[in-house]
């Protein structure tokens, strides 16, 4: 990565005034990054900004409020962190935005499923076209464009939205038009019975681990979630799908508005549960019914949180 | 030396069918992307050829268990006075397990050292160990996560198993481990395995052969009590940790809890459900004080647990069995072998 | 017994005190007969009605899902039904994603004089409900036959 | 807890499609409940006891009554636990009678369902808490809304009580609509010779501040402390100076402005006072027609204007007064009727309304006092008085009875006889209704003593014959037609609410029905409440009134706040919201949709946090479903109680 170097040095120049910068960094095999919290120079050296760049590191701010924090961000991730501003629960003067040009990120299991596993991964080249995997004795080459997790093939935003330092000429960012909600539209489309047995099916391996809460950059009530609380007692700790389904559908409601579809949620889940499509529909409806795209303003107010008194979108039923 | 036996490939299907007539059998299968045990479904395809997304652990450790079903009756003359009844609900039935890994059911010997001591022994747990059978599949190369050897295992170790089936060209070598798994291997589909043995022994020592050397874990319970007080080794350890119970879901040697009762009307049940030393509830006491109140304190415990105390209280036993689950499995990829390491390495600043 | 059995589906209401409380309360002082399925819960404004109690009350076994609250302009809150109208209506459009049909939840206005209208919307309302029959149940003894259905789909 | 549950059968209200005693059967099957039983009246004096006996007892922690609905109720019952120390709270009611048994005659269906209401509130208040009041001081001052008879009449009496009273009237006079009444029914005596003093002391009461020519602009705040930002209309004279001399009047050249006191009887100059004994009597110019302002030609008031009051620069001024209670009394309006086309639909200049007619009565009205046909000035001989326009009508979407117009026809008929001694009046009537004291009587006199000719019918067709106009209906009595030959028609125009009603209602919070009329808090026990604490009802606000009734409610009104403020702090609904501390993550969600601006950020520990402020918390719970946290929590009705009921109800 070309801008690489530049946003190292960019880094290195404001270290003494942060506390920790975060980035990311090679992680246990070459197949994955892992996030990287750079406190001294010597650091800076492992940061690595690659298709394996995955996490959204947004994350982890509210969590190291008070601190100074500096962050690079994929354009998807500087959308959180606009929320996150927007939402008063980071002090923009804390934080320092490093924003890169992105063009796209992997879907790790895009790449399981197209070579079968990747426990033994031994090796990985990436280019811009392809990337090259050596493993089980073999080498083999998977295009790039496919490997790429789906909110990169259609990607609106791949320079960041805000940020202090840019490292690399920017993209270019589309801005809010023609989003495609294909898969959802062509799940609406299947039966009734299809679609309630679909989530009774996909939701029954769910362990309730919450990686798709706590890997979300705006699920911020953090210890207080309402997914084990019995103050209030929304879902009960037995293992059904009805609570599991539930509490989709809470964090689906509560992201209403402000959800940036990072898709880490669906990401972070250890059994592949494709939970992104609950937020995908309500970012759709919002979208639909408001105008409204979360993560662009940091002074917009989400469309649940006001209401116009004639709204242009709402027909209500007749009686 | 139990019982050999082997198993053609092919008549896989028509044994797990076999067993599946007196036994509930669980095999791996994909669901959706990734791969589980569940109930075994000849019509479906089973999916051996990987480590399975999460171990086994569900079959004797139910993610959650009805432990009584409670009901409120009252006192027609005086409706004040409320009586309750409780019916404990014990599991039933036998089960086979097909197609764990040596790490995935070793684990289980971490919770019979918990579950099954002398004095309280778990009876819930009791009921479903004694009553399920692991045939076990030998690892043939390992993963990058995988560090069963740095923990006292082996690709090939039958620890907790009653079966060890190691995969040869066009089979299986069966061998069992325990008289339950004699008991298994008495099928007509299985022939002598006897003049094979040595083909399964040749796969075993190549897959020991392709580990890496393992470093000396000695002294992390030591060394990880020298740094309990370090919380800045903790939190930097912990920087990127999210808190979720991933790791500790998918492992199959946690075996924590939580209990918590459920009424409708006047009756009640009372669950057991998986808990995990990530969570901020698991420690949160009555009154609102938590005494592991960050992620750094809860990380912590965690791999404290598993490389120190547990190992303080039973015989050095290490209570990790190496999967490397939570290494593939976190959604920021956490290294728990980084952790330990670097706790045995770390040199406590002089003065 | 909730329901009665056969003639009954589980219809769960939640109405504003001010306005749709008060249109029910209307519809009953002039005697205008109402299906007898719905069963009301009082919230002060449609605006604490939470999206997820209607979930909440699907989930957990509601074949259908009433609101009402005050019409715009005349909430006793000022502004709560027009917060509510804009959460119920993502909860309208959100319900179809789940594998509920739409016209299992409605949400309209009744004022505290329109006792007619409400004995319209009920009557209305819970015949919309007894047209599409029993929702699937996700636990309890219909359990089983849902996931019957389900895998007839699938 | 233990519970009581009392299942009321209400005479055979409930009984009769309820089996109350299978409903407290099962309630003694429910969590909790240690005692349950049917009752006969359980609102009662004895059925009251009962309760209390029973919670002494049965050592009860909280009760819940299965009866009507708790909006009729719900106070009266948790008065009885609190007499038998329970807290008020911890009381629930399950409403069998409007949503069970008046609404179906299944008595099965009818039972279960009772069951299912009982089981619900149970659970509910299984998760009740007692709540406990704050008290807070009062600003024990009064806001009038309108200046009509009703508006008068509160005013007066709040004033005499002690009380400040603040008074905002729209047009530029008070005196409303009776203002314009030549004389009343069924005294005949003159309507300026009994309301001129009672405005006269409005003017001169010291408690009293009169904003006329003014209007509501912004209401905050609550019962005991109101805020009302008053919007005072340019008049473009400043009143301090101006003495209401007239001399402006008299020489201003322009003379076409719209009379709205003489109801366009005629035109009146630009800047204008309405009429001689207007209160406040000061001058205003008509924007609309002053040619100064129009054009900035003229200034001839200005001129001529002994006290130099005229500034055509003024502006809409605004101005904030606090309050501790509202009466509402904006009064009504008539209906548009030139939606008739049968009778003429405003074409025919000599088809003319009451209130027209009453100007054209009175002797200080544009006529005089004589009456004279609007086309030509001449004397009518045969006058058509046409009931029931714009009431008991669906077609014009007005079905009500405006009520004071039967009357006030009956005594039009008299007066014309009176001035018009050759005159011969026919009224066209649907129902006489003259249910007051001594009305029906009036009405007897106008056809027997004055010769007035009552046809029970209605009016089919009015068109012009020569210079009168050609009156046809029919006579359902005689099963005839009946054509008069008018020289002038006077339609007895219903009552509407007034213009605006509905906005001021969505400033003051309260309902309104679907005219456009004040909702009471009860049709029956409070006639002149709302259902906004602090906001009271006079007069034709309400629904159409005639001036004893609106006198009477504005007396009520006053009553009611003289009550509220007799105490020197209000205790405040407990019913509010409260922020658990752990919970809250300081995102002001909940700040950004209070619509009272009840929750303000605070700091705890250098984190921020919400805070309610409970006196300004009105309890309407959008925080607590804003909030994704479960944070802020509306007491009485938490998430845990809602879901309490919601898992009631639906258990698969």
């Amino acid at each position: 990565m070309k801008f690489q170097e530049e946003l190292k040095k960019c880094i290195s120049d404001v270290m003494p005034e942060l506390d920790v910068v975060i980035g990311w960094c090679a992680s246990f095999d070459p197949l994955h990054a892992t996030p990287h919290f750079m406190r001294r120079k010597e650091d800076i050296d492992k940061l690595e900004i690659s298709p394996l760049s995955v996490h959204n590191l947004a994350t982890y701010l509210p969590g190291l409020r008070g601190k100074k924090v500096g962050i690079v961000v994929k354009g998807c991730d500087s959308r959180s962190v606009v929320e996150l501003l927007q939402e008063n629960l980071i002090d923009r003067k804390d934080v320092t935005i490093f924003g890169f040009p992105c063009t796209g990120v992997v879907d790790q299991s895009k790449i399981k499923k197209a070579l079968g596993h990747t426990g033994n991964v031994e090796s990985c080249e990436m280019s811009d076209t392809a990337l090259v995997i050596k493993m089980d004795d073999k080498t083999q080459t998977l295009a790039m464009a496919e490997m790429l997790a789906d909110k990169c093939s259609s990607c609106r935003y791949p320079d960041a939205v805000i940020s202090d330092y840019f490292a690399g000429e920017k993209i270019g960012n589309k801005g809010e038009k023609d989003v495609d909600y294909a898969a959802v539209e062509a799940f609406e489309k299947l039966s009734v019975p299809e679609r309630f047995g679909y989530w009774l099916k996909e939701l029954d391996r769910c362990i309730r681990c919450y990686a798709c809460r706590n890997a979300c950059p705006l699920c911020v009530c953090r210890d207080h979630c309402a997914a084990e609380s019995r103050d209030p007692h929304w879902l009960s700790q037995e293992n059904n799908v009805r609570d599991k389904l539930m509490f989709q559908v809470i964090h689906a409601y509560h992201l209403a508005g402000r959800c940036t579809e990072c898709g880490e949620c669906q990401r972070a889940c250890p059994v592949d549960i494709p939970v992104l499509m609950f937020k995908q529909k309500m970012n759709q409806e919002i979208r639909e019914i408001f105008q409204y795209e979360a993560g662009v303003d940091p002074e917009a107010t989400p469309p649940l949180l006001s209401f116009k008194m004639e709204e242009e979108n709402i027909t209500e039923k007749v009686w | 030396m139990g019982l050999v036996k082997y198993l053609k490939s092919a008549d896989l299907t028509p044994w797990l069918e076999e067993l599946a007539q007196e036994n509930k059998v669980f095999a791996p299968r994909y669901e959706g992307d990734a791969v589980i045990f569940a109930p075994f479904d000849p019509k479906q395809e089973i999916s051996i050829k990987h480590a399975a997304t999460m171990p086994p652990k569900k079959t004797v450790f139910p993610q959650s268990e009805k432990l009584v079903d409670f009901t409120y009756s009252k006192d027609p003359e005086d409706l004040s006075r409320v009586m309750i009844e409780g019916k404990e609900v014990l599991p039933e039935g036998t089960a086979v397990v097909f197609g764990g890994r040596p790490c995935d059911v070793r684990g289980f010997t971490m919770f019979d050292r918990v579950y099954l001591a002398e004095k309280t022994t778990d009876v819930y747990y009791k009921a479903r160990r004694d009553n399920t059978s692991f045939i076990t599949l030998a690892c043939e190369k390992p993963e990058t996560t995988c560090f069963c050897h740095w923990v006292g295992s082996s690709p090939y170790d039958a620890t907790g198993s009653d079966v060890l089936a190691t995969p040869i060209e066009d089979g299986y070598v069966l061998e069992s481990f325990s008289p339950k798994g004699q008991k298994l291997l008495t099928s007509k589909l299985l022939e002598n395995g006897d003049r094979w043995i040595s083909k399964g022994q040749e796969v075993n020592e190549n897959a020991v052969e392709s580990l890496t050397d393992a470093p000396d874990l000695s002294r992390a319970p030591q060394k990880l009590l020298d740094v309990f007080d370090n919380m800045n080794f903790w939190e930097k350890a912990a920087a990127k940790c999210l808190s979720c119970g991933a790791c500790a879901y998918l492992c199959p040697s946690c075996y924590c809890f939580n209990i918590t009762d459920e009424t409708t009307g006047m009756k009640g049940t009372r669950f057991r459900s998986w808990d995990n030393c990530m969570s901020a509830q698991f420690t949160m006491e009555a009154s609102g004080h938590n005494p592991r109140p960050t992620k750094a304190h809860r990380l912590k415990n965690r791999v404290g647990h598993k490389f120190s105390y547990y190992p303080g209280i039973h015989d050095g036993v290490i209570s990790c069995c190496g999967c490397g689950r939570c290494i593939k499995s976190c959604p920021v990829g956490i290294d728990i072998r980084e952790i330990v390491q670097e706790a045995i390495n770390h040199e406590p600043a002089i003065g | 017994m909730p329901v009665l059995e056969g003639t009954e589906l589980r219809i769960v209401g939640f109405l504003c005190n001010w306005c749709s409380y008060g249109g029910a309360d209307t519809a009953g002082v002039g005697r205008f007969k109402q299906p007898t399925d719905l069963r009301i819960i009082r919230v002060p404004c449609s605006g604490r009605i939470d999206p997820l109690f209607i979930v909440k009350a699907m989930m957990n076994g509601a074949d259908g899902v009433l609101v009402s609250g005050c019409h715009p302009r005349d909430c006793h809150y000022s502004e709560g039904n027009f917060y509510a109208r804009r959460r119920l209506e993502i909860i309208e459009k959100f319900l179809p994603i789940l594998g509920y049909e739409p016209e299992r939840f409605a949400y309209t206005w009744v004022s505290a004089s329109e006792g007619q209208r409400w004995q319209e919307v009920v009557t209305s309302f819970t015949d919309q409900i007894h047209k599409l029959g029993p929702a699937p149940k996700i636990l309890g003894p219909q359990a089983s036959d849902t996931l019957s259905v389900m895998e007839a789909a699938l | 807890m233990k519970i009581g549950v009392f299942v009321c059968h209400c005479g055979s209200n409930i009984e009769a499609t309820v089996d109350t005693a299978a409903v407290a059967a099962a309630a003694r099957q429910f969590p909790g409940v240690a005692f349950a039983t049917d009752t006969m009246y359980t609102c009662s004096e004895p059925g009251q006891d009962e309760i209390v006996a029973a919670i002494k007892e049965h050592n009860l922690g909280g009760v819940v009554v299965a009866s009507c609905t708790p909006r009729m109720h719900e106070q009266t019952f948790r008065r009885t636990v609190e007499r038998a120390g329970l807290n008020r709270y911890l009381f629930e009611m399950a409403n069998i009678r409007e949503h069970v048994s008046w609404i179906g005659k299944d008595r099965e269906a009818n039972t279960n369902k009772s069951i299912d209401l009982v089981r619900m509130a149970t659970e509910k208040l299984t998760h009740n808490r007692p709540l406990y009041s704050k008290k807070f001081d009062i600003n024990k001052r009064v806001l009038v809304i309108g200046g009509g008879v009703a508006g008068i009449q509160a005013a007066l009496d709040c004033a005499d009580g002690g009380l400040e009273v603040v008074m905002v009237e729209k047009t530029s006079t008070i005196g409303g609509k009776m203002a314009k009444l030549d004389k009343t029914f069924p005294t005949v005596d003159c309507s300026s010779c009994i309301l001129g003093p009672r405005m006269v002391d409005v003017a001169q009461h010291p408690n009293i501040t009169l904003y006329a020519y003014s209007e509501i602009e912004e209401i905050n705040g609550y019962v005991g402390n109101f805020e009302i930002k008053v919007k005072k209309k340019a008049t473009y004279v400043d009143w301090d100076l101006c003495t209401g001399c007239g001399i402006c009047m008299e020489k201003c050249p322009s003379k076409k402005a719209t009379d709205f006191f003489n109801e366009g009887i005629g035109k009146t100059t630009a800047i204008n006072i309405p009429f001689p004994q207007a209160i406040p009597k000061k001058a205003k110019i008509d924007p609309a027609f002053c040619t100064k302002l129009t054009k900035g030609k003229c200034g001839v008031c200005a001129k001529v204007c002994p006290s130099g009051c005229i500034n055509y620069e003024m502006q809409d001024e605004f101005i904030t007064e606090k309050v501790g209670a509202i009466v509402t009394a904006t009064g009504f309006d008539l209906f548009d009727w030139s939606v008739y086309g049968e009778y003429g639909g405003g074409r025919y200049p000599d088809v003319i309304t009451g209130l027209q007619y009453e100007r054209m009565l009175s002797a200080s009205g544009p006529t005089g006092g004589h009456i004279k046909r609007p086309s030509d000035g001449k004397e009518p001989k045969n006058i058509v008085f046409i009931q029931c326009v714009g009431s008991r009508d669906k077609s014009v979407g007005r079905p009500y009875c405006t009520g004071f117009c039967c009357m006030y026809t009956a005594k039009q008929a008299i007066l014309t006889k009176d001035h018009l001694p050759e005159s011969q009046s026919y009224v066209f009537y649907m129902d006489i209704r003259a249910i007051g004291k001594l009305y029906d009587e009036f009405t007897r006199r106008a056809m027997e003593e004055y010769d007035t000719k009552y046809i029970r019918g209605r009016v089919s067709m009015i068109y012009p014959k020569g210079d009168k106009l050609l009156v046809r209906g029919a006579d359902t009595l005689m099963g005839s037609q009946v054509e008069v030959d008018a020289d002038l028609v006077v339609l007895a125009v219903g009552a509407e609410a007034a213009a605006g009603a509905s906005k001021l209602a969505e400033k003051l919070r309260i309902s309104y029905d679907t005219y456009g009329f004040y909702m009471e808090g009860h049709p029956k026990l409070k006639p002149v409440e709302t259902n906004t604490a602090g906001v009271y009802l006079a007069g034709a606000c309400q629904g159409p009134k005639d001036i004893p009734s609106s006198v009477a409610q504005g007396s009520a009104a006053a009553a009611k706040v003289l009550g509220l403020f007799s105490k020197d702090q209000l205790e405040s609904d407990p019913q509010v919201s409260i922020v658990d501390i752990k919970r809250c993550i300081g995102c002001g969600k909940c700040i950004k949709t209070c619509p009272y601006g009840a929750i303000k950020e605070t700091e705890l520990r250098g984190m921020v946090k919400a805070d309610v402020i409970e006196t300004i918390c009105q309890g309407c719970g959008i925080c607590t479903s804003t909030c994704p946290q479960g944070a802020v929590q509306l007491q009485h009705f938490t998430d845990n109680q809602i879901l309490s009921e919601v898992n009631a109800l639906c258990q698969f």
